[in-house]
């Protein structure tokens, strides 16, 4: 356990830590990110109900409003909605969906990026010049436009069967598609730095392999940027599926994420019966807020740039 | 009789190279222009002898970081021809220390791991980490500094790790490219020192490139001076500081401060130096030369062997040759 | 007309230095403790002198040029100390009065000419706002008049085509002389160069020492000469000071520092630079390389490294002592000895 | 305030100008568009309920919904199969065209064309032939009882006016003239139109020309399509628009507390219902062996464990009747004494999926439309969370309107919810022919591979050739009390029809849901 | 500059091939025509007439040809729902979303760019912090929420603004405007702000970002080197400067801006071009689909041209060769 100690005395010690420890948003805003990972994380534990199971719906409970009005009860914190879904277990539930779609089309957008700028920065040349105009072309599309024709089509040309089964994959699919050329613009530019270093020329005449270097010099050195973008880059992603939820053409009423809960309340905004989409949107605005303001932090204190 | 070409290490023999920095096809077509070539190096000619320095000196862009990027075989060369005299034609053992004390080194690497990526596959994880030790003692350092980051020396420290990663491999050629132009005077003189035992107990040959004329002096045995990608003089250390022919070593050495001759009013060098995208035509040299002649714009002059041993690339150099 | 000569002239008093910086101290208030960068300096210039400032990276030169002229990057800023412009306190001005004396009354030069002009801008239109700026009553006609001087003063050609071009027009050499015209368009007494040949090839480098020479002696400017090249130092100085570790430890004429240093640190530094005319067996060496700034060690911060070091050393600071021509920060040289 | 002045200046310049105020203008809005004004080209309740104030057929549903004379003054059966319709003289259409037989027969192979949504609807005419200019007869093919029920969802057309915008035929996409119709039209209704932008803005104006004697002092109609349920019921409560259909259920007491707002309710011909795949061998997707939807038990065990009352109060807010038969009390022939439904019972719902084999439950394949039917998202996942208490697990599909309404009558569904109305026929007749009736030909197309009972089927051809309403009522019990017993639909609801609007509207709501303009007056 | 302008035309060209080729996809593959027109119903030989009428016996090749040739000349065929031709569908359409996104556009720059200048000028400053919380906000919120709110309130509770819609429009030529009437202009504010507050937010934090870096320019020190006023370093040179990449943004940013606007018509019913996608998807029309990728793509185009240009007039160093 003393390398642990250790491990965690270095960090307290460090710049980044001194940084972090005095600037009290941050602080809050990581307690915040982090208390609601868990609680997404651990819905299945930790929500008074699983709103999910349909066997356990009550829809004589339909529509209690929040515990502390009248009417309401302890026993739904929260409120429920019209099937008698306790709200506050489906905010658990759909923040799950909306960090899971959320993290997934990052993470599919990263690792596309990442091995397109990769292969653009080191090689250059043509292969550099097709990945970037195909980059320019991408991007001659907003983001949400293209998330929104990759969703509106599948769900046009899918068989009936496979709709719903498959709009986890497809939403990933349509808001990561879109995103790749952010993290390819980076880690080429940083490929392309690295890549006329010196430490990269000596494991050139050492006659290490190209992949080796790539993978091992030149990969390693570009990924503190892309995880900066990667972070805000998540709080766009759970921003995209809201809104593509609410547009109708995200995540499904039977797999619901925040949007497709915001959405579902939407239509009660009027009926006095706010908590259905309220409390949805404000667990949205919480999450995407504290992503952001720790991405945000983090790119002051890692980009070198604004030191 | 044995020449020196004979036995050198290395021998580099009209090596140029060219970098086509045209513009995108489509922009030729629309401004009707042809491609662009800079002649980085043209034409340049010398051997090194094993065990001994060669040096290259010269301002900026005037190719020498080229030349070792082409003999390293970082790059392909366009013309000519580099040959190693090694036993059993093997190829040569050759490693490089850098510049920037910086970028020479993977941030993301302990040292130990840096110090050991040229070594052979084969040599075992304990082998190598005993080797890692007995290289950083060679250069200085302790052997418990394996386990730090480069961001934990001081620049001077990080290049004599530098030279430990070039040792690694046993090299025979160690390419020299500014190792102490970005280090304070005091640490410098630590690496040159440094450099200059190993090369006395090792046997090591160098190739150094340096801007520095008095770091040069130092180190070296022979000295080559380029100017715009053309070696202009090649001699021994002695000849070409202390009899220089060229107008441009003299020049060039007229403007270096002198720490022995302090406060000296000097004619400086005047104008800029050309761009290599359209360098003057006959002797390059000719629009700064204070000896300059008709012929010089027009042909190009070779290289000419000199009363001193040196060889000069002047039309005026070797008039003054054949009149006296 | 302003004739920048006799409004220089007319300013000077024989007695008073250009400039006078006594004990100055620079604190950088990091975390929770305040490092210390710069520490006892003092030293002055005369008119048509040039002073060398010297030493290894990090040792706090450059950083005590932006001190004068009031560009300390916060949170640096002057802890104690005076700084006397011509004999006028400048140190404990409020901002609004520094950014009158700066370009007016104290020049500035920096090291990469590349990045020192706006790139967005005509030299022109940079040269005609400076001038306008210090010299507000002066009519459009007149500034242009005053900037194509300035231009043809430090050697560019043809000033008339070149006013209405673009920085990156112009070479790295022809940059810095833009720059040079620049820091003289207010005629000030002072300029303080901040390795202003760093970034240039030596050809080049030596004409820009050649037109700063020129300046200092034509206009009877003091310059403060920043760099880290002894080389530098000794063709143009007149005189020479030494910094290490944030303080001044010799400081004299400059034949004195380069053939008989006194301080132990610029003994090593003149001796480890590799000799032109000479090629000697070994080079001699300081051991270890200077600390980094927070890290700097008590009493004298050189005993680490000082072949003499003696237990005083490690515990007390030495001050600036005459030794003969020059002064030495060095025990050896106060009447005692090391230990 | 500043509205008043402006109706008021309106008003005072129309009055100047014609003697006559001109100062009623009603602003109507609905989640919908008009799909098309051509009133052939598509059979969509929506559309031809707004096209009824332009249009007119031959005959006309009144306020009670009672048939009554419209562009035919008189007619008389000359024998089973033949008909004569004498026309209503000194009609003029929109456009000062006189009404003549050759305008009916122009709009009877226009809509009777093949591929024209309408053929099914006039299949039982042979041919229409022209007495005079104000005479015609009809020859059927066969003996067919509802001919003046569908007559009245036929709108005639001006022959010459669809001739010179080229639009001879009700649809054809391979040109671009085909949407001459989609931004005009000539009729000869009450009111006509006289701006449209699709999906933006359409205004009809009162026809001074119109041949009957307007009940109505309505100048001008604005309709706007506004998707959003919130949008159009905020466009309401901010007196933006004077009249929204189908208030949505959660709003009503909203609408109904605010000053100056009213909601006007009445019974729907619509009942909800779901429809099974009872034909296919194997139920794909739902891990059993067989098809447990042919199985009557297992389908009465879905049934009995909707808790129908339950969605009534949560989710309709009480704007619903349970009902266990397709037709609603409004519609002709309804037999009070079959609608009782089978009870809410969990534990008989077991039993019977334990006799049928089913203990373990299985996995349902449920496809729903979402905003074709009142609350219809809502309902199915209400309905998912009932029979997941008896083991039935509910995989729920949504699909836009257009989707659902291509691929249930494709066969794609196993178990989806449909609501029929029975529109434009207003007969049990329609409702049975389409969603009884096993599918052949025209027949239970909306009956993909459903409920399938030779008897029934017989019934219903019978039923639609049978004048004689005592037997029609006989035949009309009887089919429907053995669809229920068989449980070939599992029936939900009767829909209410919430319209909300202003206190100066004076609306009739009629249960087959048609915004009969003719009959509002504003104050 | 030519180099520039080549590369761009090279990008231009590109693009448009392959916008072309997804919207001649989703026309000619999604789309099948010959089902769209006849139903599922039709015959065999009613099928083979149509697909020869069509054209849809060519090779793909002759079919991509013939569809680029009439989409150049702005054919796009007939809309599946509205049976009208798209162009006219979309020109009429095209005046309400390009007036919404010019006034974003310009509301999120005269804020933006000042709050931005603002917050870099006084980093530490009290207010500074406030907009900067705030505009972390502004991109953490989606639009829909911000516009169910802005109802919420000056709908339904206020009774101060519209809901939905345009307003009156005043027709000039093809183009409609609600510029030139009140209720226009009122019923602009609602969508508009919905639209801009993440923009707003995005150029303040670009130009705050930007300006930051600038000031750590050598030029800027020895600008104040020079003596110059605080004035003059902060707002001639720096925000210059700094305001060259926020060109490139905010021309990014007016693309997305088309793509947001589909929600905020969402909400507005704002009668754009947004939500006749959002129908058209729906609906399955892909004619309207096809048409509206080619005209978003060539939008973007067209943008990425004048922000080159812009460029071209502020940056002297693309100017030269």
């Amino acid at each position: 356990m003393t390398w642990l100690t250790g491990i965690l005395k270095d960090w307290a010690a460090s710049d980044f830590a001194w940084r972090f420890r005095t600037s009290p948003p941050v602080i809050f805003a990581t307690v915040v990110f982090l208390a609601l990972i868990f609680c997404a994380a651990a819905a299945d534990i930790i929500a008074p109900h699983n709103p999910f199971d349909p066997a356990t719906l009550e829809i004589m409970d339909s529509r209690l409003p929040p515990a502390w009005l009248e009417g309401g009860t302890t026993k739904y914190l929260l409120g429920t909605d019209e099937q008698g879904r306790d709200i506050l277990s489906s905010i658990f539930y759909g923040m799950r969906i909306s960090l899971l779609v959320g993290l997934a089309a990052v993470l599919f957008s990263v690792t596309i990026g990442v091995l397109l700028g990769l292969a653009a920065g080191y090689f250059g040349g043509w292969v550099d010049a097709l990945i970037m105009r195909l980059g320019d072309v991408q991007l001659s599309f907003p983001t949400i436009m293209i998330a929104f024709f990759i969703d509106g089509v599948a769900k046009i040309v899918m068989p009936v069967a496979m709709r719903e089964e498959m709009r986890f994959y497809v939403v990933i699919l349509a808001i990561g598609v879109a995103d790749w050329v952010q993290f390819a613009r980076t880690v080429r530019a940083s490929t392309m730095v690295e890549r006329r270093k010196d430490y990269v020329a000596a494991a050139r005449i050492s006659k290490v392999s190209g992949a080796r270097i790539v993978l091992t010099h030149i990969l390693p050195n570009t990924i503190g940027p892309v995880l900066v973008l990667a972070t805000l880059g998540l709080g766009v992603a759970i921003l995209t599926e809201a809104i593509l939820s609410f547009l109708g053409l995200g995540m499904p009423p039977s797999q619901p994420s925040l949007g497709t809960l915001i959405r579902a309340g939407n239509d009660l905004l009027l009926s006095g019966e706010w908590w259905i989409s309220l409390f949805p949107g404000a667990a949205l605005v919480l999450l995407v807020l504290s992503v952001n303001m720790v991405g945000d932090w983090l790119r002051d204190v890692l980009n070198p740039r604004l030191r | 009789m044995q020449t020196a070409a004979d036995t050198a290490l290395i021998k580099v023999v009209n090596l140029g190279k060219s970098f086509d920095v045209s513009e995108p096809f489509l922009q030729r077509v629309v401004t009707r222009s042809g491609r662009k070539i800079v002649k980085a190096v043209d034409d340049v000619s010398f051997a090194i002898e094993r065990g001994t320095t060669f040096s290259i000196v010269g301002e900026s862009g005037c190719g020498k970081s080229t030349i070792t990027r082409l003999v390293a075989g970082l790059d392909r060369p366009t013309a000519g021809e580099i040959a190693f005299n090694t036993p059993n034609a093997a190829p040569v053992r050759l490693q490089m220390v850098f510049q920037d004390p910086i970028g020479s080194l993977n941030p993301r690497w302990r040292i130990g791991r840096s110090i050991a990526e040229p070594m052979d596959k084969a040599v075992s994880a304990a082998d190598r980490l005993a080797r890692v030790g007995d290289l950083l003692k060679t250069v200085g350092l302790a052997p418990a500094d394996a386990g730090k980051y480069p961001h934990e020396f001081s620049g001077g420290q990080r290049q004599r790790i530098s030279i430990a990663r070039a040792l690694a491999a046993d090299a025979e050629l160690l390419l020299l490219d500014e190792p102490t132009s970005a280090l304070d005077v005091s640490v410098q003189s630590q690496v040159l020192n440094l450099l200059k035992d190993l090369q006395e107990r090792l046997g090591l040959t160098y190739l150094f490139i340096s801007h520095n004329l008095s770091v040069v002096r130092f180190l070296t045995d022979r000295i080559g001076v380029m100017y715009l990608g053309r070696l202009v003089e090649e001699g021994s250390g002695k000849a070409v500081f202390e009899t220089p022919q060229h107008p441009y070593t003299k020049l060039l050495l007229e403007t270096i401060p002198d720490m022995e001759n302090p406060r000296r009013d000097r004619e400086p060098l005047t104008g800029d130096l050309p761009s290599p995208l359209k360098p003057p035509s006959g002797c390059v040299f000719h629009p700064r030369c204070p000896l300059a002649m008709d012929v010089c714009s027009q042909v190009r002059p070779e290289m000419q062997a000199v009363a001193n041993g040196s060889k000069v690339a002047c039309h005026a150099v070797a008039q003054g040759a054949a009149t006296t | 007309m302003i004739n920048g000569n006799a409004a220089a002239a007319e300013r000077r008093e024989p007695s008073v230095p250009v400039l006078d910086v006594r004990d100055l101290r620079i604190e950088f208030p990091i975390r929770e403790k305040a490092l210390v960068a710069i520490d006892g300096v003092s030293f002055s210039i005369g008119h048509g002198e040039i002073l060398g400032v010297v030493g290894e990276s990090g040792a706090g030169k450059s950083l005590t040029g932006s001190a004068l002229i009031g560009l300390l990057q916060a949170p640096g800023h002057i802890a104690a100390g005076t700084i006397h412009l011509s004999g006028q306190r400048i140190d404990n001005l409020p901002e609004t009065e520094q950014r009158r004396l700066r370009g007016k009354r104290i020049g500035a030069i920096f090291q990469d000419p590349l990045t020192s002009l706006d790139p967005l801008f005509t030299v022109g239109r940079q040269l005609t706002e400076t001038i306008h700026t210090h010299f507000p009553s002066m009519s459009r006609a007149d500034a242009k008049g005053r900037a194509m001087q300035l231009l043809a003063e430090v050697g560019i050609a043809d000033p008339a085509t070149r006013f209405d071009q673009y920085p990156h027009q112009f070479s790295g050499g022809m940059r810095q002389r833009i720059v040079i015209a620049l820091a003289l368009a207010g005629e000030p007494e002072l300029i303080i160069a901040d390795e202003p040949t760093t970034a240039l090839d030596v050809s080049i480098q030596a004409q820009i020492l050649a037109l700063l020479k020129r300046l200092a002696r034509t206009r009877d400017t003091a310059i403060m000469l920043v760099t880290h090249d002894m080389g530098v130092i000794a063709e143009v100085a007149d005189r020479v000071a030494v910094m290490y570790a944030g303080r001044l430890v010799e400081i004299g004429p400059v034949e004195d520092i380069v053939r008989r240093p006194n301080h132990p640190y610029t003994v090593g530094l003149m001796a480890s630079i590799p000799p032109l005319h000479r090629q000697p067996e070994r080079l001699a060496q300081i051991s270890g390389s200077m600390p980094r700034l927070g890290s700097w060690p008590t009493g004298c911060s050189f005993h680490p490294r000082c072949p003499h070091a003696g237990p005083r050393c490690e515990v007390s600071t030495p001050l600036l002592m005459p030794a003969g021509a020059t002064a030495a920060a060095c025990f050896l040289h106060q009447g005692g000895t090391a230990l | 305030m500043k509205r008043y002045l402006k109706v008021l200046l309106l008003a005072s310049c129309a009055a100047l100008a014609t003697g006559v105020a001109h100062a009623n203008t009603l602003r109507f809005a609905e989640a919908q568009e008009i799909s098309s004004m051509d009133p052939h080209a598509a059979r969509e309740d929506f559309t031809l309920s707004l096209l009824a104030n332009v249009y007119e057929g031959l005959v006309r549903w009144n306020a009670d919904l009672k048939i009554e004379p419209a562009l035919a003054e008189s007619w008389e059966a000359l024998s089973d199969t033949k008909w004569k319709f004498n026309l209503r003289k000194n009609v003029k259409f929109h456009n000062g065209n006189p009404f003549t037989a050759d305008d009916v027969i122009f709009s009877f192979t226009r809509a009777g064309s093949p591929g024209s949504p309408f053929a099914g609807l006039l299949e039982p005419i042979k041919e229409i032939t022209k007495i005079d200019d104000h005479t015609i007869e009809m020859t059927l093919k066969r003996k067919y009882a509802l001919l003046l029920n569908d007559f009245a969802g036929w709108y005639i057309l001006d022959k010459e006016f669809q001739e010179s915008v080229g639009a001879e035929k009700p649809i054809d996409l391979s040109t671009t003239t085909g949407g001459a119709m989609t931004t005009q039209g000539v009729g000869t209704g009450p009111f006509k139109l006289s701006e449209r932008q699709p999906d933006i803005r359409t205004v009809f104006v009162k026809n001074p020309d119109w041949w009957d004697k307007p009940q109505h002092n309505i100048d001008e109609i604005v309709y706007t399509p506004i998707t959003n349920a919130a949008t159009r019921v905020a466009a309401l409560l901010s007196g933006e628009v004077d009249f929204i259909r189908n208030a949505p259920s959660q709003d009503i007491a909203r609408i109904e507390s605010t000053p100056g707002m009213k909601i006007m309710r009445a019974p729907h011909l619509r009942n909800i219902f779901f429809g099974m795949d009872q034909q296919s061998a194997e139920l794909e997707g739902s891990g059993v062996k067989g098809n447990p939807l042919a199985d009557v038990r297992v389908r009465k065990a879905i049934y009995q464990a909707i808790d129908i009352e339950g969605i009534k109060r949560s989710i309709m807010r009480d704007n619903s009747r349970p009902t266990a038969v397709p037709l609603a009390p409004e519609l002709p022939f309804y037999d009070a004494s079959l609608d009782e439904r089978f009870p809410f019972d969990i534990e008989a719902s077991k039993k019977l999926l334990e006799e049928a084999g089913y203990k373990d439950g299985f996995t349902l394949p449920m496809d729903c439309p979402a905003g074709s039917f009142i609350n219809d998202e809502r309902i199915c996942q209400a309905v998912v969370g009932m029979i997941a208490k008896v083991g039935i697990k509910a995989q729920l599909n949504m699909h836009t309107p257009v989707q659902f309404d291509t691929e249930l009558p494709a066969g794609k569904y196993a178990f989806y919810m449909l609501g029929w109305a029975g529109l434009p026929t207003i007969d049990a007749y329609n409702i049975m022919s389409a969603t009884f009736h096993t599918p052949t030909g025209d027949l239970g197309a909306w009956n993909p591979k459903g409920y399938s009972n030779k008897h029934v089927d017989e019934l219903i051809e019978k039923i639609g050739t049978e004048y004689e309403p005592a037997k029609r009522q006989e035949m009309i019990s009887e089919a429907v009390k053995t669809h229920r017993d068989e449980v070939g639909k599992i029936m939900l609801h009767q829909q209410f029809l919430t319209w909300g609007m202003s206190d100066k509207v004076n609306a009739i709501v009629p249960a087959d849901e048609y915004t009969r303009f003719w009959y509002y007056t504003m104050k | 500059m030519i180099s520039l302008l080549a590369t761009r035309l090279t990008s231009v060209v590109l693009v448009m091939l392959v916008v072309s080729g997804l919207s001649f996809c989703v026309f000619n593959f999604l789309g099948d025509p010959v089902n769209n027109i006849l139903g599922v119903n039709a015959t065999l030989e009613q099928r083979e007439e149509l697909r020869v009428a069509l054209g849809l016996d060519q090779t793909t090749i002759v079919q991509f040809w013939r569809f680029v040739e009439r989409a150049a000349v702005g054919d796009f065929g007939v809309s599946y729902r509205n049976r009208q031709p798209v162009i006219d569908l979309m020109l009429v359409r095209l005046p309400a979303t390009l007036e919404l996104v010019l006034t974003a556009t310009l509301t999120a720059l005269l804020i933006g760019i000042p709050m931005g200048i603002y917050t870099a000028l006084r980093p530490k400053g009290l207010l500074s912090r406030i907009v900067q919380l705030v505009s972390l906000l502004g991109i953490s919120m989606p639009q829909f929420l911000i516009g169910m709110l802005l109802i919420l309130i000056f709908s339904v509770e206020l009774r101060w603004l519209s809901a939905f819609g345009r307003g009156e429009t005043v027709r000039i030529g093809w183009w409609t405007t609600g510029l030139l009437t009140v209720s226009g202009l009122k019923a602009l504010i609602m969508p508009t702000i919905t639209l801009a507050v993440f923009q707003i937010s995005m150029i303040m934090r670009l130009v705050r970002g930007e300006m930051l870096e600038v000031f750590r320019a050598d030029f800027i020190k020895f600008a104040r080197a020079r003596g110059l006023s605080d004035r003059a370093v902060y707002l001639t040179h720096a925000l210059r400067n700094s305001l060259l990449p926020v060109i490139t943004v905010v021309g990014l940013q007016i693309g997305s801006l088309i793509a947001f606007a589909i929600v905020v018509e969402a909400v507005f019913q704002w009668p754009g071009m947004g939500l006749l996608i959002l129908q058209a998807i729906e609906f399955a029309d892909f004619p309207v689909m096809s048409a509206y990728l080619a005209f978003v793509g060539f939008s973007f185009v067209m943008i990425n041209l004048i922000v080159d240009l812009t460029y071209l007039l502020v940056d002297p160093r693309m100017r030269v060769k």
